[in-house]
């Protein structure tokens, strides 16, 4: 079914942070804990699939010479109503993501889908390519999150995880979350590489 | 009124402390794309450092200037990417008009740089209270904490370059080659850069 | 020219229309923000805060730093208790918390707002600890205990120097009898591995919550 | 109420005007040529300036491939992958991977295990100096010296002289860059398309039981490896057989068929043929199997393939009728026109 093939794109074959390598700026930041990972997650997703949808609309409309500064009132457009939203709704959520709330306007992923693939297709392939990318961004920031917690701080979704283990707070910190993204796009690859070693 | 101790603590911070690349994961887009070679490594830190410089200081007049006083902070993150957006653009065609030879090693990096986080990042954290003193930033420290961390971006960039440069031909596994092991060079980086983090010049500054 | 004037319109109404959008946003959700920053402080207050007191907010003048102190009261009965906000430099970055004492300087209640310092060290002053593991824990009810490291506050008088314990272990591993020795010596214990943020609080405490109090009581 | 939207709107509305007319003068006042097949590229790429390629964004990549520094290839613009590479390749006129990646090999497997030595050498540990003095300690007079004027000018430490004093190249690392190829004194070591794996380890120009009386490896002449190719890629010259790789052949049953192990193979493991239920048992398969024994059955029965027997050639595959016989396992892609009726 053409969604479901969409769908193996986005997760597998194109995944913005793992495979693309796009979008790593919050993608590190944030991966923290399991709720902010998949907040960001949702926030990056709602962004990218509306400016998407708007930019495929406009796309005829937009002379070439200003296509990056439009595309990019857009997205912040959508970008500032979801902080407020959250500020308003979830704030607790939006204390947690911090300055990577703003920072999803020049989170390389949605500029890249809107000039890559918004600015030249039509409205529902933009839609699907939107959500397609978003799901497969909150898919890797989840597999990082659920790393970095429970190595990092012996928790789960908040609760503690396993008694007695010491956890290793470098996995919150900095380094750590490039040790995690290096060894999960390490895994993606030799999976790709097997993959692809037996099938030929 | 100039605080010296505050401006030495931002440049010292914004370099090593809270470099934006390797603590505050700000800007790593360009940086493992363009830290393939030490030229264009250099070329993105000097386009870095001067978008950031003209971005903090735009973005500082405009915040403490038009949204402050009429309360529509809420508007920065759309009018900052506005300005950074349309500057950059501006200045990359200014720089292929009138120095060609300056647009060969600088300009191509400037389409790059309006969608780095690092430049909005910057300056969004000039609007914030700065946290050292406390107080929001003046003009001098908010213009002094661009270029700084322009310079943090860079030597960051650098010192990844010349890594990577190494890593080329050294026996990686198959799996890892490319961009995990840029990931894990910079694992070490961000883990040598952490010993900077207890460093504070005047303790007495905040008590 | 006219794709020019083409580029111009564009931009300009796109941007016109966003403003408009997020204003329009902003004008629904901007009292439900302030409502949050209030609720906010008033959770705090009710944490440190003796229960059973009626809380009323008021300034005072501050001598030293020519700037006003927001301050509340708590009266229940006879004895009235102050709250207030002290700002004080950690390992790496400005710790905010708030403190509830009696007019002699003897802290009721104590809450960290604020801080980012490092995460797993010092950014345990508000660690809260639950002893149920994931399992049990995601069916149960909120736990609603308070931050371990506040606790160790209640009773510590801030006009004596305040005695740091780092031999004693933490707070939360004492028996009472160990507890009431370190109240005798008016000191706290100490998070392990992070002396500076610990250190950081007290001193706030003698020195700025000092100038406070007696800023407040004239 | 509308005060409070006004405001932003005219804030924004202003900094968008004013940056409208700023580029559209810029974009008429600062008009520079540019090459147009830049635009053209650019247009086609992502424009994600992720700089994955190492170029410094978009622009920055489609300048190089305008003039022509770096392929299109899908490998190099990770976002775009192939879909842009043949787009690309077709503004440009050149096809997206012309070049095709080659590999050095080393023509000689004689270690002192296998090939006896003359005369022992002290001298510096050099090919050019020990060829000065009397052309070497081998008493054969082509092989490889294992002193490693190659190692030292590979630029990639990919080729490295074993314990028995051969030289053997590394194919991962080997990017054929042609180095050692032209340092070697001997001039033993050749490129070949690095999608072949098979190669010639010799380079003896003896015939015949001379050469085994020196080196238990060593080519005899004796063109089997000629008649198990019936493609003619293999031919004989100056006692050697010469490999055309050009032609779509594997060499699997040449190098099976040869007496003395000169081909070296760098597959470890072949995929091997399997016949399925199709089979209607015609024995055309068994007729072009190059090793006996390796399928059986009776007639008109189904044939079965003895996996530990079957070398990989491929060759029954084109030969059956039917196309009831396919390669399993693990290993590369096994071309070849033998046996096609």
């Amino acid at each position: 079914m053409m969604i479901g093939q969409e769908i193996k794109r986005g997760i597998i074959d194109e995944n913005p942070i793992l495979v693309l390598a796009l979008g790593l700026c919050p993608s590190l930041a944030v991966s923290t804990s399991v709720q902010n990972g998949f907040g960001m997650g949702m926030a990056a997703t709602f962004v990218l699939t509306c400016s998407n949808v708007i930019i495929s609309l406009l796309r005829k409309v937009i002379p070439d010479k200003v296509r990056i500064p439009c595309f990019i009132v857009i997205i912040a457009m959508f970008v500032t109503i979801v902080q407020l939203v959250l500020k308003a709704y979830l704030p607790a959520l939006d204390k947690q993501l911090g300055i990577f709330v703003p920072l999803i306007v020049v989170n390389c992923i949605i500029l890249g889908r809107a000039e890559a693939y918004a600015s030249r297709n039509n409205v529902f392939k933009s839609l699907i390519d939107g959500l397609v990318m978003g799901v497969g961004f909150t898919f890797a920031l989840c597999i990082l999150s659920v790393i970095r917690e429970i190595l990092g701080s012996n928790k789960l979704l908040g609760f503690k995880f396993v008694p007695g283990f010491q956890p290793m707070t470098v996995f919150i910190l900095a380094p750590g979350g490039f040790f995690t993204i290096a060894f999960v796009m390490g895994v993606v690859r030799y999976i790709g590489n097997r993959k692809r070693g037996v099938r030929r | 009124m100039m605080n010296p101790i505050s401006l030495i603590e931002i440049s010292i911070g914004a370099i090593f402390i809270n470099n934006f690349v390797l603590s505050r994961f700000l800007g790593l887009c360009p940086f493992f794309g363009v830290s393939k070679k030490v030229s264009s490594a250099a070329g993105m830190g000097m386009a870095v450092i001067f978008v950031m410089t003209i971005a903090s200081s735009f973005s500082w007049v405009i915040f403490n200037y038009i949204l402050h006083p009429y309360h529509i902070e809420y508007l920065r993150t759309i009018v900052f990417i506005l300005v950074i957006a349309g500057l950059v653009q501006l200045v990359e065609m200014a720089l292929q008009k009138y120095s060609p030879t300056l647009y060969e090693s600088l300009g191509i990096f400037l389409p790059l740089i309006t969608t780095n986080c690092a430049v909005l990042g910057v300056a969004i954290i000039n609007t914030d209270l700065n946290q050292t003193t406390g107080s929001p930033y003046t003009f001098i420290e908010s213009l002094l904490n661009g270029i700084m961390s322009g310079v943090g971006f860079s030597l960051a960039l650098l010192l990844m370059a010349g890594i990577r440069e190494k890593t080329e031909f050294s026996p990686v596994p198959k799996a890892l080659e490319g961009l995990p092991i840029a990931f894990i060079t910079a694992g070490l980086m961000a883990l040598a850069f952490l010993g900077f983090s207890g460093l504070n010049f005047f303790p007495a500054v905040g008590g | 020219m006219i794709d020019q004037l083409k580029m111009i319109v564009v931009l300009t109404l796109i941007s016109c229309v966003a403003a408009l959008l997020i204003a329009f946003t902003n004008a629904k959700t901007k009292d439900r923000i302030a409502r949050q920053r209030v609720v906010v402080q008033q959770e705090a207050l009710l944490q440190i805060m003796p229960a059973g007191v009626t809380v009323a907010e008021n300034k005072a003048p501050l001598s030293s730093a020519n700037d006003t102190l927001t301050y509340w009261t708590g009266v229940a009965g006879s004895d009235t208790v102050y709250a207030f906000k002290v700002a004080t430099r950690g390992y790496s970055s400005t710790i905010n918390y708030m403190i509830c004492t009696t007019a002699e300087g003897v802290i009721t209640g104590m809450a960290v707002m604020e801080q980012n310092e490092t995460p797993g060290l010092g950014a345990r002053v508000q660690e809260v600890l639950s002893k149920r593991l994931i399992w049990n824990g995601l069916g149960g009810p909120k736990e609603k205990t308070a931050s371990w490291f506040s606790e160790q506050f209640k009773g510590i008088s801030i006009n004596q120097p305040i005695a740091i314990d780092k031999t004693a272990g933490e707070w939360h591993g004492l028996d009472e009898k160990g507890r009431r020795r370190l109240k005798d010596k008016n000191g706290i214990t100490a998070i392990t591995g992070s002396t500076i943020s610990t250190r950081a609080i007290t001193n706030g405490l003698s020195t700025r919550a000092k100038t406070y109090l007696k800023a407040i009581r004239g | 109420m509308p005060i409070e939207l006004l405001y932003p709107v005219i804030v924004v509305g202003s900094v968008g005007l004013f940056f409208g007319v700023g580029l559209a003068i810029a974009s008429k006042k600062l008009q520079v040529y540019v090459n147009p097949r830049i635009a053209q590229i650019l247009g086609l790429l992502p424009g994600a300036n992720c700089g994955a390629c190492g170029y410094p964004g978009c622009s920055g990549f489609a300048k190089a491939v305008a003039e022509g520094k770096t392929e299109a290839s899908g490998s190099v613009c990770v976002p775009g992958g192939s879909k842009i590479a043949h787009a690309i390749a077709d503004i440009l006129g050149i096809t997206a991977d012309a070049v095709e990646p080659m590999m050095a090999v080393v023509h000689c497997n004689g270690g002192s295990d296998k090939a006896l030595e003359r005369s022992r050498y002290e001298g510096i540990t050099d090919c050019h100096a020990a060829i000065l003095i009397g052309n070497g300690s081998k008493i054969c007079q082509d092989g490889c010296l294992g002193l490693g004027s190659c190692v030292r000018v590979c630029p990639f430490n990919a080729i490295h002289v074993t314990k028995e004093g051969v030289a053997v190249v590394d194919a991962d690392k080997c990017t054929g860059c042609g180095k050692c190829v032209k340092v070697c004194p001997r001039k033993i070591i050749s490129l070949i398309p690095k999608v072949h794996k098979i190669f010639l380890a010799c380079s003896n120009h003896d015939r015949g039981a001379k050469v085994k009386k020196y080196c238990s490896v060593g080519c005899t002449a004796c063109s089997l490896c000629v008649k198990a190719t019936p493609s003619g890629a293999i031919i004989m010259e100056n006692n050697l057989p010469v490999l055309d790789y050009a032609k779509e052949e594997n060499f699997i049953p040449a190098a099976y068929k040869c007496p003395s192990r000169c081909f070296t193979d760098l597959v470890k493991t072949r995929s091997k043929a399997n016949i399925d239920t199709k089979c209607n048992g015609c024995t055309a398969c068994v007729a072009v199997c190059p090793v006996p024994g390796v399928i059986s059955g009776e007639k008109d029965q189904r044939h079965v393939i003895d996996k530990d027997k079957c070398i990989g050639c491929g060759i029954c595959l084109n030969a059956c009728p039917l196309h009831a016989i396919s390669m399993w396992g693990v290993g590369p892609l096994v071309k070849t026109t033998a046996g096609k009726r």
